[in-house]
């Protein structure tokens, strides 16, 4: 019934994945929580917690499809908002320790204490509000967003050159967190949280709370981006990625429409980071690393760059498969990684869902080959 | 430093200068045995009293001992040395006997400058013009007062001008310091330190400024004074000429991948496991020399230049044959394969060769270090600054230049119709990649001088090659170059003033604010044949 | 001698050409005519290799050439001026003609004179990038360049596209004498009808991707040729 | 807003435009009325198409003036301004968003608010389709409205185009080139296309094909080397000896 | 068969798998070894190998799988702080226990983690007593790869030279990135420092990747041992395999454990620990030491319990002695440290180290340091019925500082 509704509204992809993402919402904590564990149909909390962090993962790929797949707007340091969402988090979290660090100091982190600081740095002011901190989870990745975009895109910084700056952003902001005197934990980051909203976060309610959030968010997060990609605005957003002189000359003032979506989609990252944080446990400058927002970059493409859907999808097929990998082969696992990669791009030119496609009967007939312009070194 | 070991070096210097053959009588087996001990200690007293006996054997035995030479041997725990080659001698006379099982006489800190100050004292009257020089400098940093009468004595004989400058110098270094000497004199040591003007000149000043009387001390205010502005002038200079260096390192790493992305368009992300193939080619035929013909290891980096290139060119046309190929018109799915392509080869090298570092040595020529001027040049960087201009060079040529250039430029710009002017793209296609991964190889060749050769070497350069290709303006070969060159620059003169993390901190920013002025880069291509 | 012997061609699931069948012989002018969309682009795409046919065979110089790549094409003597100019934007002008040596033995690696004396506004820009010409000017560069390869057979899609009328003057007399040398075959696809009346020795129409008339230019039916040419 | 400084639509006043040294527009003056239909001819590389780039703000002149009715100084404008204050173009080479279908092209184009969020919450209205419809009839496009415009032939490019011109509505038309590689009949209907267009709005024409200049039937300026050369009805250019030196040819 | 499981949690590729991979490879070794005995308890031992890939977070995931879905007894693992504070919540969640063989900042003491590498007092403090007292250096170079252990041991050494009666401009502190690899100017600033006419020495706590570079930078730069020498704290001979040490003769690393000591364990170690890789040339260093020590406690402290079941094998640790491969016993303490050696050793030209120093007798590892406001007043004690990781002195309570 909901299915039907959501297909209608936002197309049978989309649809059907947050019919999928509700159901899980229901069901994976219920399978937990109301199963015994002794019954095959227990999902153990290591599995929840498992999903949760990939599902975590799929809402930052599907911001990061929102503006490479539609604005063609390669960030390379996409993990920077998800980041500093997690920071967010994590700092709310540091203050719900309150007198149980091991220092016992009701106000100050351990590192603080240990640092010899005597009173809290202003950037962590409010965070032992729960509102605050949400509202930081999506104002401080998107007021970054605001500013690196407000700044490159009126000066048209396009293609590798935005790339390159996101990521000399994302790794700038890796070395300064890395400096304790950031007020951040430094290399160790944020860690040993406790209670999240007055509950023990290692109980089992909370991580199928958490579980369901998450798949919730992510749910909400693709109608979100399905909705704006839809509207006109998708298409100018199209057109401006493929034709961006053309459309100013059509009166669209690209830079505001990438500001737009390059601001919403870093919002997007920095929850995706705030619910991860509390899942995994720790919160560390690594998350700023180039690598990493690389390695978004690679589950966008591995299931379909502008599909949304496959964005998810790719980076819950990357993620579990790294998860198995690296379990089941530790020696060899990259040597499997690796050629998963290269056979995705060399078999599945447009990702996972290119193949759906490909084995769904045709409809319209393949998007044709737009005829090759003169290559231009790379965009 | 005890006054009774100095007047034993003193004595023996003195022996050794007057009449060899005299203290012949002494005794000198117990103090020998006392080596065989193996506690410090003992080795300690063993060398002031082996210099104070002026036996003959002690010069030997000490030389010996300084350079790891000097053993137990494990039957009778007699000590013997050998020279680099030889046989094994009896310290006690000198006789050569025959090869036994031996441990070596350890030795640390301490005891190094035990016997330095020993050796050196005897050096001052080596024949041997280096080993007097290296001699007075030894005494300048340790300004022994009671070398002095030797050090005059050395002073005099000394023929050689800059050889009498280093005695003149330490000699000012040991007066200057010496509480007990006329004032008169001080100053005039003084100015003779000033005239030095490096950084242990200042050091010896300022040392000596300790309770001086106040003609001095505002002597050494004045001269210290001097010394600073000059020196800070120079660490001027010194900090441009490390840009230079940290730029030439950023531009081999980068160069390469000026071909793979700046011209074709791929976003190689293999690139820095080309360099680090390069590297370990390097190791490759350095342990093969060392095997089979160690006396060709000065040769070694001739060597592994052809064969990185071709190694890691070899392996960049496979990919390109095998991958890339395929994701023509699709630049950007080639970061995602060549992702892949980097963990593989990651992964093969750390399978093959193990995870850990491996050793590349630096050659001769390569080793140490030049002063001119007070700016302290290192050989490897002074050949990485040269070899990285060179290599630069050789590419612009190539592309500008020949007709393989031309057309490589012409299939990157338009495929299709490169292939109608009959230009064969596919063999272009992998040649090129092939020249660009063979240009990293051979970067990695140097940067195995300078960096670890382990497998996570490549990932420590890509991100470095990106900034600078992309910063240079891609597809510019010069706005690579000047790119390299200003990053590292930059790096170089914010490092003492903010520190290597935030000065990396505001290099990057820097990067970012000056996109925003040039949003395609230094070197930006303009008008419509880009924009189209 | 280029015979097309009935090709089919896909775009994808699209079909662009149905049974075409067209030759193209030395001395001669071949023209191909036919309203927007009918195949025009496609046929010479599939006679110089840029797109491959799903059915039949192009056969030049007696060998089947329907295998080959465009390199290998154009190493056999076939050398293309397509439509939309695509001249290498960032290759000056000199280095765009330059790419044409590829086929040609070391001796003869020369930029032939009556090149410039065809394009005379070439010779004053060598310097210049070939992106940054007016469009008039591109395409000139890109006749000059597939003259650079001398050829045997010229692919010329809509040569006259954007250039001055005392220029396309000169490049008529420029396709009769090279028709009138006697050793290159010419196809020509051109939409100014009296422009290919005057030129071509045959003239061949095309519609909906097939080709719905051919003959010497001289026996056409002209009312029926303009109907096709019509909307 | 200042007084208009003149009563003409389109005013341009010793502009120059160079390229690393080199001249494209030379003290180029032209004055445009409202309601104007204006052709313009010259060489190749007289600077035709560069004096597009400078009115829609492509290109910034080095020197000169460049007013939109009277009061609007383009120099000051970027592209998206000077598109919203009504100049709309046809690119010689045709520019079209090839992912996009035919119909999104068309209805990117249609004259509606630019705005982010205006677009956010767009819906179409009746009036709009009925344009979009009318449009590719007017362009004969009807039948591929749905497909990629990518997959369009060369000359469908160029029809789409003009089909996106007329959807943009603009007070001024800058139609660069506009019957290349269309026969000889379509080159007759676009004359008359345009003819149409010109009487509720202001055109500039720059094309080579003489016949499609004849039929448009209007006041023709001929420009070399950047500047005029000539100016005046077909006929009368025509005959000017330079103007068949430089251009016609004989 | 019914087995015991033992995770084994180092990175085996990223950044770490450098230091990580020997670390498998040892703990492979000392599992078949045990098996040979004839297992624990009656049953064979079997390694769970899992690669948490340098990825902090990873750590968490992974340690997460060993405990709940492969059921290990015991996980020995870790390098990096960093990736201890992440699996840490981990296992005390899960009530698992943690084998910790490297050398750390301190300020950390946990019920299920067993430390075996060098608290700050094990390594740091010794060191710069051999350099005060031997070498009598004046003026000290703290230098540091900028994250939390550097960090907080230069705090600590700051602090103790301070005490010392070091004047702060004596004492020169520098960080940098990870991987640093241009040490140009810094090797010139400590040349520079080290000229001012006084003894100087460098301490360095300069982390993997970077330390390669870094050395021959220093012997190109011909900074010499008798000189400046430099103390490290994270070198030991596998980060030594990577450089020509020749020019690097007599600079010194404190350790537990060197590959040269030459005791009769030790020689029995190696021996086998080259028959199993299979390399003659393979050394052997102090985090593997820690954790053949850890093993040996863990097998006893199985035996003693008479089972694998944490919270028993838990209470037994504490007290568990067994030989060190330095020819002395080591002991778990109740704070979960243990007692180890403390060595000086001087980097020799064939890669390895000779030992010119060594603390007469065993050092019990300081969890919270003595020499740092707020963290001298805690201790640790792990044996009911006080089981408190930070036990307040002062204050007579559990859980820190102030309560
Ligand atoms: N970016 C540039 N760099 C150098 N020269 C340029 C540049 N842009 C234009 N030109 C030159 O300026 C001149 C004017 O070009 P323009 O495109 O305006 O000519 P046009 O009149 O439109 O010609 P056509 O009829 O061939 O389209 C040409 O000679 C061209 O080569
Ligand atoms: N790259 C392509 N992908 C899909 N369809 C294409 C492509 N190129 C052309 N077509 C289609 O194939 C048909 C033939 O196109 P072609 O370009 O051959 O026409 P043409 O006769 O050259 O037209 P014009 O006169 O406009 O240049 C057209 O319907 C066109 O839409
Ligand atoms: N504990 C360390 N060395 O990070
Ligand atoms: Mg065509
Ligand atoms: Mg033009």
């Amino acid at each position: 019934m909901i299915a039907r509704a959501l297909v209608s509204r936002f197309g049978p992809l989309v649809g059907i994945a947050v019919a999928i993402l509700l159901a899980l919402a229901v069901a994976v904590p219920a399978l937990n929580l109301l199963v015994p564990a002794g019954s095959p149909l227990h999902v153990p909390t290591h599995v929840v917690v498992l999903l949760g962090k990939w599902l975590a993962y799929a809402l930052l790929a599907v911001s990061l499809d929102l503006v490479w797949g539609y604005c063609g707007i390669l960030s390379l340091g996409h993990g920077a908002f998800f980041a500093l969402g997690g920071y967010a988090m994590g700092m709310y979290l540091m203050r719900q320790i309150g007198p149980r660090g091991v220092y016992g100091n009701p106000v100050l982190p351990d590192f603080m204490v240990f640092l010899n600081w005597t009173e809290l740095p202003v950037t962590w002011w409010g965070f032992q509000s729960f509102p605050y901190a949400l509202l930081m989870v999506v104002l401080a990745p998107g007021l970054l967003a605001l500013a690196l975009g407000w700044f490159a895109f009126r000066s048209r910084v396009t293609g590798v050159y935005l790339s390159i700056i996101t990521q000399a952003m994302t790794y700038a902001l890796l070395l300064a967190f890395f400096r304790n005197n950031m007020g951040f934990g430094g290399n160790n980051g944020l860690t040993d949280f406790k209670d999240i909203l007055g509950h023990p976060i290692q109980g089992p309610g909370v991580r199928a709370a958490l579980f369901a959030a998450t798949a919730l968010a992510l749910a909400a997060g693709l109608l979100i981006a399905r909705f704006v990609v839809t509207s006109k605005l998708g298409l100018v957003l199209v057109a401006i990625r493929d034709a961006e002189a053309r459309a100013r000359f059509l009166g669209y003032r690209a830079e505001r429409y990438k500001l737009f979506v390059f601001t919403l989609s870093a919002a997007m990252a920095g929850c995706a980071g705030a619910l991860y944080v509390p899942q995994v446990g720790i919160i560390n400058p690594s998350e700023f690393s180039p690598a990493n927002s690389i390695e978004a970059v690679i589950w966008v493409a591995v299931g379909g760059r502008g599909t949304l859907v496959g964005a998810a999808l790719g980076a819950v097929l990357v993620n579990a498969a790294k998860s198995w990998f690296t379990g089941a082969l530790p020696d060899y696992w990259l040597f499997a990684l690796g050629a998963l990669f290269i056979v995705a791009t060399v078999v599945l030119p447009k990702g996972v869902m290119g193949l759906a496609a490909r084995l769904r009967p045709r409809k319209a007939p393949l998007p044709p080959q737009a005829p090759v312009p003169a290559q231009q070194p790379a965009e | 430093m005890p006054l009774a070991r100095l007047l034993g070096l003193l004595a023996l210097a003195a022996l050794t200068l007057a009449a060899p053959a005299r203290a012949q009588g002494t005794d000198v087996a117990p103090i020998l045995a006392r080596f065989a001990l193996d506690r410090f200690p003992d080795t300690q007293a063993a060398i002031e009293a082996l210099a104070a006996s002026g036996h003959p054997t002690a010069q030997p035995v000490l030389e010996a001992l300084n350079e790891g030479r000097l053993f137990v041997r494990t039957g009778d725990r007699a000590i013997v040395w050998r020279d680099a080659s030889g046989p094994l001698r009896l310290a006690v006379s000198g006789e050569a006997v025959a090869d036994a099982p031996t441990r070596p006489v350890r030795v640390s800190n301490a005891i190094r400058r035990s016997l330095e100050l020993a050796l050196g004292n005897l050096s001052l009257l080596a024949p041997d013009p280096a080993r007097r020089l290296e001699a007075a400098r030894a005494l300048f940093r340790t300004r022994q007062a009671a070398s002095l009468p030797l050090l005059r004595t050395a002073l005099e004989r000394e023929r050689d001008l800059r050889v009498k400058r280093a005695f003149l110098e330490a000699q000012a270094a040991i007066v200057v310091t010496a509480t007990d000497a006329p004032e008169l004199d001080r100053i005039a040591a003084a100015t003779v330190l000033a005239d030095r003007g490096d950084r242990e000149a200042q050091g010896v000043l300022r040392a000596a400024a300790v309770g001086a009387p106040e003609r001095l001390a505002a002597e050494i205010d004045t001269s210290v004074r001097a010394i600073e502005t000059r020196l800070s002038l120079l660490a001027m200079a010194q900090n441009l000429v490390y840009g230079l260096s940290l730029g030439s390192v950023l531009l081999l790493a980068a160069v390469g991948l000026a071909i793979t992305f700046g011209v074709m368009g791929v976003i190689n992300m293999a690139h820095g496991e080309m360099v680090m193939i390069g590297a370990y080619t390097t190791f490759v035929v350095q342990e093969a020399i060392r095997l089979h013909a160690p006396h060709l290891f000065d040769a070694s980096l001739l060597i592994a230049l052809p064969l990185a290139f071709l190694v890691a060119g070899t392996v960049g046309m496979a990919i390109e044959r095998s991958v890339i190929r395929l994701l023509y018109g699709r630049p950007l799915e080639t970061l995602l394969a060549t992702w892949g392509v980097s963990l593989i080869l990651q992964q093969a090298v750390r399978t093959i060769f193990g995870p850990s570092n491996r050793e590349v040595g630096n050659p001769s020529f390569m080793s140490g270090s030049l002063d001119v001027l007070g700016l302290t040049l290192t050989w490897n960087r002074l050949w990485i600054i040269g070899f990285a201009l060179a290599v630069f060079l050789a590419l612009l040529f190539t592309l500008r230049f020949t007709s393989f250039g031309l057309r490589m430029r012409a299939v990157v710009q338009n495929r299709r119709m490169a292939a109608s002017m009959g230009i064969r793209t596919h063999w272009l296609d992998a040649l090129t990649f092939g020249l660009g991964s063979g240009i990293a190889g051979v970067a990695g060749v140097a940067l195995s001088q300078i960096d670890n050769v382990s497998p996570n070497l490549g990932q420590s350069y890509i991100i470095d090659s990106f900034m600078v290709v992309v910063f240079g303006g891609v597809g510019s070969l010069w706005g690579t170059l000047v790119a390299a060159l200003t990053l590292g620059t930059a790096n170089k003169l914010l490092e003492p003033y903010a520190g290597a993390v935030l000065g990396k901190i505001l290099v990057l920013v820097f990067i970012i604010l000056f996109i925003q002025k040039r949003p395609r880069g230094l070197f930006a291509l303009k008008g419509r044949a880009v924009e189209s | 001698m280029l015979s097309v012997d009935t090709i089919d061609l896909h775009y994808g699931a699209a079909q662009a050409l149905r049974g075409v069948s067209v030759e193209a012989s030395a001395g001669r002018v071949t023209c191909v005519m036919g309203r927007n969309g009918v195949g025009k682009t496609s046929l010479m795409r599939a006679v110089v290799g840029h797109q491959r046919v799903s059915r039949g065979r192009v056969l030049w110089d007696g060998a089947d050439v329907t295998g080959l790549g465009p390199a290998e094409r154009a190493r056999r003597g076939i050398a293309f001026v397509p439509q939309g100019r695509e001249v290498f934007p960032l290759l000056t002008v000199e280095e765009n003609l330059r790419t044409g040596f590829s086929v040609l033995p070391r001796a003869q690696r020369s930029i032939p004179d009556d090149v410039f004396s065809l394009f005379p506004v070439l010779s004053g820009m060598l310097r210049r990038r070939g992106g940054d010409l007016s469009g008039g000017q591109q395409q000139q560069l890109a006749i000059a360049r597939a003259l650079v390869m001398r050829p045997r057979l010229l692919v010329l899609d809509e040569p006259t596209e954007g250039i001055q009328p005392s220029i396309i003057k000169d490049i008529g007399r420029a396709i009769r004498y090279l028709r009138e040398r006697g050793d290159m075959a010419i196809l020509l696809v051109e939409q100014y009808y009296d422009f290919a009346r005057e030129l071509a020795d045959t003239i061949c129409v095309m519609d909906r991707g097939e080709v719905v008339m051919a003959g010497e230019t001289g026996r056409l039916d002209e009312a029926a040729l303009r109907r096709h040419l019509t909307v | 807003m200042a007084a208009p400084l003149t009563s003409a639509l389109l005013y341009l006043d010793g502009v120059s435009v160079s390229f690393d040294g080199f001249r494209a527009l030379n003290n180029l003056s032209l004055v445009l009325e409202p309601g104007e239909m204006r052709a313009i001819i010259g060489p190749n590389g007289a600077g035709k198409t560069t004096m597009m780039d400078v009115i829609t703000g492509k290109t910034r002149p080095d020197t000169g003036d460049v007013y939109f009715q009277g009061t609007h100084d383009l120099r000051r404008l970027d592209e998206a301004a000077i598109a919203e204050l009504g100049i709309g173009r046809k690119f010689q080479k045709p520019t079209v968003f090839d992912a996009h279908t035919v119909e999104d092209n068309l209805l990117l184009a249609l004259k509606a608010p630019r705005g982010v969020y205006a677009n956010l919450v767009h819906h179409l209205s009746g009036a709009q389709a009925r344009r979009i419809d009318e449009i590719l009839e007017t362009v004969r496009l009807a039948e591929r409205r749905r497909e990629p415009a990518g997959a369009l032939s060369h000359g469908q490019r160029q029809w789409l185009e003009i089909g996106m011109l007329l959807a943009q509505d603009p007070a001024l038309l800058l139609v660069d080139e506009p019957v290349a590689g269309m026969t000889d009949a379509e080159t007759a209907e676009t004359a008359e296309l345009l003819r149409r267009i010109n009487r509720t709005h202001s055109v500039i024409v720059v094309e080579h094909d003489m016949h499609f200049v004849r039929e448009l039937d209007v006041k023709v300026t001929v420009l070399h080397e950047g500047s005029v050369l000539a100016e005046g009805d077909l006929d009368a250019v025509s005959a000017d000896e330079r103007v068949v030196e430089v251009y016609l040819g004989r | 068969q019914d087995t015991i499981k033992v995770g084994v949690l180092h990175s085996l590729s990223g950044t770490m798998a450098i230091s990580e991979t020997t670390l498998k490879d040892v703990m492979l070794m000392l599992i078949e070894e045990q098996n040979a005995k004839g297992g624990i308890l009656g049953k064979k031992l079997e390694a769970v190998v899992v690669d948490p890939a340098s990825n902090w977070p990873l750590f968490a995931e992974k340690a997460r799988e060993l405990i709940t879905r492969n059921k290990v007894a015991a996980t020995f693992g870790c390098w990096t702080s960093v990736s201890r504070k992440s699996v840490l919540p981990v296992f005390e969640e899960l009530n698992s226990i943690l084998f910790y063989p490297v050398q750390y900042e301190g300020e950390e003491s946990s019920k299920n983690v067993f430390y075996t590498g060098a608290a700050p007092n094990q390594q740091a403090i010794p060191a710069v007593d051999y350099l005060m007292e031997t070498e009598g250096v004046k003026r000290w170079v703290l230098a540091g790869t900028d994250y939390v252990y550097p960090r907080t041991t230069n705090k600590i050494l700051e602090a103790y030279l301070k005490a010392k009666g070091v004047k702060p401009e004596d004492i020169m502190i520098n960080y940098t990135p990870f991987g640093h690899s241009d040490w140009q100017t810094i090797v010139s600033d400590i040349k520079k420092f080290g000229s001012a006419g006084q003894k100087t020495a460098v301490v360095s706590t300069i982390n993997g990747d970077a330390n390669v570079p870094f050395y021959k930078e220093l012997g190109n730069q011909g900074v010499k041992a008798k000189d400046i020498p430099v103390v490290a704290f994270s070198v030991g001979e596998e980060e030594l395999a990577g450089v020509d040490t020749k020019p690097l003769v007599g600079h010194l690393a404190a350790w537990n454990y060197f590959q040269s000591v030459d005791t009769p364990e030790n020689k029995a170690f190696i021996e086998k620990w080259k028959a199993f890789t299979k390399n003659p040339k393979r050394v052997t260093n102090d985090p593997m030491e820690a954790h053949v020590i850890g093993f040996q406690m863990w097998v006893k402290a199985v035996e003693k319990a008479g089972t694998t079941d944490s919270e028993a094998v838990i209470d037994a640790m504490v007290g568990i002695t067994v030989p060190n491969l330095t020819g002395g016993y080591s002991a778990m303490m109740p704070n979960h440290h243990i007692t180890k050696p403390v060595l000086i050793g001087e980097i020799q030209g064939d890669g390895q180290f000779s030992v010119v120093w060594q603390t007469p007798g065993l050092v019990a590892g300081d969890e919270w340091s003595d020499h740092l406001e707020g963290s001298k007043e805690l201790i640790a004690d792990w044996r009911k019925p006080m089981s408190c990781g930070n036990f307040n002195v002062k204050t007579g309570k559990c859980g820190g500082r102030s309560s």
